[in-house]
């Protein structure tokens, strides 16, 4: 198929279908547009790289980006899930021969939510120290543990979980991965309460969960080369996204905000605070455009170390922002709550910096990643990296 | 005349503060008053009042004990340290204005004051106070311990005016920080002067003082607890705190932390002596202690990780405190600016 | 008629320039040059001129090749990685200023050309140049390449005027930075209106874009052998990349070098197109590649430890250039100034 | 002695004896005053806290302080020798029998010049793994290798020197610590370029030069230890001393030099000049309150964690200070040389702030340094550590 002839088929299947949907409210859950996701999925434009086996079209990348920018246009949802569905190309990559006609198509279509069940109380940094246990039984695993920093997984329908299911090999060989299901007894979650006075994760404590055969993905011991095809899908996702004030809009203009934050202030002629406006916005646009010239750089087939980069570089714009903006609003930053929006902004970012600066690895962590796999420096010696987790853990 | 301690009785004289809070204003019960409306604990103001501690810079003459910056920045210290809400600070400056039986009330613990600075004085910059013929009106914004104030002072460069509860209403501001309560205080009735504006730089270099030593105390508890908590916590099989990322960051925030404390105790010292380089001193723990209490709290939360991204975690606790200390009375860029123009004055 | 080159013409092109640099510029040439008195290599000028890099900005119709900023910001970051003193970013800006027989010989390496941007083009804030009646007098300051330029370009908002080498001694000045020669131009004598004011803010900008590609490129090769260094050197029976210290600080510079050539290449871009975004691309560049190579290249010092503090090693002959690139067309706090004012109008 | 007898005392013998003495302008090599130093060792104020036998006065601290006082009154130098003379503190602590009479009051008078021979090109961070080998020989050792960062071993007429005499031990436990004869064939001084363009460094070539056996301090392969106390005496007093410009007049007055040179550079006006001016200024001052209390605190028994923070802390300073020079000069700052004397300054200050932050202990060894000794943190696993020397090497 020529480019015209698709775009032309495109723009013909939306205008003869889409009518508008409900906006997506929340990362998690189950997805609202549901009915009008199953559509494009079932048109082949959920996912066009992918096999057509698999809903897909078996477009080329650039055929692909076209669809994309048809859906763009027309402000439909949907297309291109095939770069950013984490859960559905988990499970495409991995899942079991049975388990994968069951789940692939209802992720593509969003009718399952979907949480990840990582990270523990004691192996934050350091994941492949998890000790939640999936023991096998009869049909599949019996799991027991605690996780912490769940998204949605209240309102989930399955998590991503790893659970260690071979305590005599070392930590990173011993991990399975699973497509959990949350709703059953044995399942417990809670909010927990961050530093922002808000509940966005939930802790989740397990105890006696059932996992079916068919829900293994990757090989039983393999799960730590699955999470980290995950990981690396999250992160390329996360240094993109702005992670500042709570409105989308604010996010989309966060350069302009800014600016006039200072002139509201009456400080935009300080030359003081014109420096340190202009170094933060500085940033923000350096990040994007550092952001831009990977995917380029991708598109032209040279490999690219910037985008590791991105996550650290937004974590110093978060919280010089926050920084910032409070010396822009001075005393008035005492202050929070509905009545003081501005004051609310500049003291939720100051606290939320931490999310991006500590969630999904820290900026410790994350400059170890760089340093190791972007520029080749060697890694520390691990003093637990070759033993069987039993002794690790018993040695404590 | 001040009264000068040995320095056995100042380390006395801290360490029964410090068990007094160890005991009474523990973690849960900073987060019990953070859930009040007033955010004060009467019983144990009143505790630090029979320490001596309400009246440490009231004159012996009015049942205090005549001490002066040098003690109560040591006090500040514990009191920063352990997140008090007690009213120190107000209570320390209105020392330095009232006499007679206001003084005795104050030493005693039985009088609340708030004390609102204006004119060239209101770091606020919003305050704004009419005073004549015997009355005032107006709005004095951001007063600390306004809402439990049973008197409040109006110091201005023309005089310090008291005003008796019944002429003001306190509106509790929603504070960021809830260890630290604000107020408005609506001001609408009469007023007695009570002294000429002389003395109010010299009693806000106090309250300056108290500040900077409950920055020095708060940035040294956070350094101090979250470097035990590198000792134990273990990730990779070692203690978080045998990585250099994390025993670098507790090096720099050593120094931070103990350059805070230099700089509240020598503008005390300077403040006690009247000494030469006074002006200097006050402006640098000004900004010193502050820029440092941030630092330590900021950092604080990165090197703990996930769990203090938690609400029940006590580090955020910190860092809002140390984020409302850096506004309070002038921010750093305003102390800053002010430092140098004391070297100017001085070359 | 700017020529747009495909990413395949590019990449020979800048590998064409890498090889000969490699060859003719090794750290050894550089050091040879800094020690004598115009810093120029001639026969390299040539060499440069025979790839078309001389005249690479040069329309085809006057032998150059007529292309345009985001070749030669690809060429300067070549420049810049092999500490060349070559006159490119004089020879870029004249390009965009002459025509006929002399642009002709700029593309041909035969003239060196100085600029000397006058009035509000004057980032020395120290030239003063009079011109009446077809005749300049004065003195024009730290102008790049003086030394050996065989005309002067007099550029300011009311017109480019040519001085021959007769009318200007050019006294070179000690610099701190021995790969990038500058000199006081002093002028005494005719001088010929070239052409009018409106072409020098575009010849300026190429100029601009053609030292964030030095800058750009100079934190990249700095960066890349300390992180090379990082990783043989041992200490305490390991690589010292393998400490956090060093790993965490080269991946902080890595951020640094990569905004560096993102801002270099976006504003080559956006000058090439005429983008929007001009004004803010080329403010940004203006201070992001200045910065970022400072940083790169003191750090890269510090990363290297004591061996790096000999004049043998050639991390400091990066710090000596990112110091001077730092200063020429107007510092960082002058271009974070210019960018927050394109922000404004913008908005 | 009471104080006012001591006092009288020393105000007596200085009236009697003090004409003056030339400066002393180098730190290393003879000390031009020897003459007059010898006065005041064999009067027994050189080391008035050392015992009488060692040319003291066996005074306490308090007392001592008040013949330094009596000293600094009159302008005259040489006492205070017990806390500041790093080479006849080490030689007093841990010299042989025979040698230390023979070294000790040559050291009190600065008749013989000193150099360090520690560092070598592959042993700088990580000291204990030196390479420059002792051998036992009749009457003595042979030694051979290479030292770098030696100050004055041109002109010295000793040098302390730690060379490897047992291969077999692990690196820390194979060290012994030597005073070595300079003055000899074997020993070959070249100087070392800096990146300032200066000569205060040498390299020294050792070729089978030779130690006589009572030129071992401490015991044979207890040098470590030797070093330790060498080492800690010298750090204590880098933090105090700033290390910025050239002069020394310039360095008594660093605050007020800078404030002067923004008046002069008409920036003293500029609100960024203003903080950033501030702010530098602010953290010299700092320093030295810290350091002043931590005097204090030692005086009064309190251990105090503040002493090691100098260095690092002056390592901030100066490299601030750089930049800020630098900031304010603008295009001044692109020359050097002597027409040049605030841009020279700036330049000078700006490469010469590594001194501090490399030399001595880079700032992140020292950051190690103060997070495991004064915090507490738990140290590194240090891969070599238990290893005998010539495997480690034989490994690389």
């Amino acid at each position: 198929m020529t480019d015209e002839e698709l775009k032309a088929e495109v723009t013909a299947w939306l205008a003869a279908n889409w009518r508008g949907a409900p906006p997506r409210t929340e990362r998690f859950g189950r997805d609202p547009r549901a009915e009008w996701l199953a559509k494009v999925r079932d048109a082949g434009w959920a996912a066009p790289r992918w096999p057509a086996q698999w809903y897909g079209r078996g477009l080329s990348d650039a055929q692909a980006r076209i669809v994309e920018n048809c859906f763009a246009e027309a402000g439909a949802p949907g297309t291109g899930q095939d770069r950013s569905n984490l859960w559905a190309n988990t499970a495409l990559a991995h899942a079991s021969e049975t388990f994968k006609p069951q789940i692939v198509p209802k992720l593509l279509a969003g009718e399952v939510g979907m949480c990840l069940l990582y990270s523990e109380p004691g192996a934050g940094s350091d994941l492949a120290a998890i000790r939640t246990r999936a023991d096998r039984v009869e049909g599949g695993w019996r799991v027991t543990g605690q996780k912490v920093w769940t998204s949605g997984a209240h309102i989930a329908d399955y998590g991503m979980l790893i659970a260690r299911t071979d305590w005599s090999a070392p930590k990173h060989k011993g991990i399975s991965f699973f497509f959990m299901p949350m709703r059953q007894k044995g399942v417990d979650v809670r909010p927990l309460r961050q530093i922002t006075d808000e509940s966005h994760f939930n802790e989740v404590f397990i105890d006696d969960a059932f996992i079916p055969e068919e829900n293994l993905l990757g090989n039983l011991g393999g799960g730590w080369g699955v999470l980290q095809t995950a990981l690396a899908y999250e992160r390329s996702v996360m240094g993109d996204a702005a992670r500042g004030a709570r409105s989308g809009a604010k996010e989309a203009h966060g350069d302009a905000a800014l600016l006039e934050l200072a002139r509201e202030a009456g400080k935009l002629s300080d030359p003081v605070v014109r420096q340190d406006v202009a170094q933060v916005i500085a940033w923000r646009m350096l990040n994007s455009l550092n952001t831009r010239r990977a995917k380029a750089e991708l598109g032209q087939g040279t490999s690219s170390s910037i985008m590791s980069l991105g996550k650290l570089a937004m974590s110093r714009i978060l919280h010089e922002e926050g920084r910032v903006r409070t010396e822009l609003l001075g005393p008035e930053s005492l202050l929070q709550g509905p009545d003081h929006p501005r004051a609310e902004d500049a003291n939720f970012l100051s606290l939320n910096a931490y999310f991006t600066s500590i969630g999904g690895g820290t900026d410790q962590i994350q400059r170890n990643i760089i340093g190791e796999r972007v520029l080749d420096l060697p890694r520390e010696p691990e003093v637990d990296r070759d033993v069987a987790f039993s002794t690790v853990i018993a040695g404590r | 005349m001040t009264q000068v301690m040995t320095h056995e009785e100042r380390t006395a004289l801290r360490d029964s503060v410090r068990r007094l809070l160890a005991d009474r204003c523990a973690e849960a019960d900073v987060r019990r008053l953070m859930d009040t409306d007033t955010g004060h604990d009467a019983a144990l103001w009143r505790a630090l009042a029979d320490l001596g501690v309400a009246g440490m810079l009231v004159g012996e003459a009015h049942g205090g004990s005549g001490l002066g910056p040098v003690e109560l920045e040591l006090v500040m210290e514990e009191i920063g340290a352990a997140l008090s809400s007690a009213p120190m600070i107000s209570t320390a400056i209105a020392a330095k204005l009232l006499d007679g039986d206001r003084a005795r009330a104050l030493a005693a613990g039985e009088l609340i004051v708030a004390v609102a600075p204006l004119g060239a004085w209101d770091w606020t910059g919003q305050s704004a106070v009419r005073i004549s013929n015997g009355r005032a009106q107006g709005v004095a914004r951001f007063t600390p311990d306004g809402q439990i104030a049973d008197l409040a002072l109006l110091a201005g460069e023309d005089g310090v005016y008291a005003v008796e509860r019944a002429a003001f209403t306190a509106t509790p501001l929603p504070v960021f920080d809830r260890t630290r309560r604000l107020a408005d205080l609506h001001i609408d009735g009469p007023v007695e002067r009570i002294c000429d504006g002389s003395r109010v730089a010299g009693a806000l270099a106090v309250g300056l003082v108290a500040l900077a030593g409950d920055q020095a105390g708060g940035a040294r508890r956070v350094l101090d607890f979250t470097v035990e908590y590198a000792r134990e916590r273990r990730q990779f099989g070692r203690a978080i705190g045998s990585f250099q990322a994390i025993k670098h960051m507790a090096a720099d925030l050593l120094l931070e932390a103990e350059s805070a404390t230099s700089a509240a105790r020598h503008a005390a010292a300077q403040l006690a002596g009247d000494g030469a380089d006074r002006e200097v001193a006050l402006a640098l723990a000004g900004f010193a202690c502050a820029d440092a209490y941030v630092r330590c709290a900021k950092d604080g939360v990165q090197m703990h990780g996930g769990i203090a991204f938690t609400w029940e975690h006590p580090a955020h606790l910190y860092l809002r405190r140390a984020r409302s200390g850096a506004q309070l009375f002038g921010d750093s860029r305003h102390w800053r600016e002010r430092f140098i123009q004391a070297l100017e004055a001085r070359s």
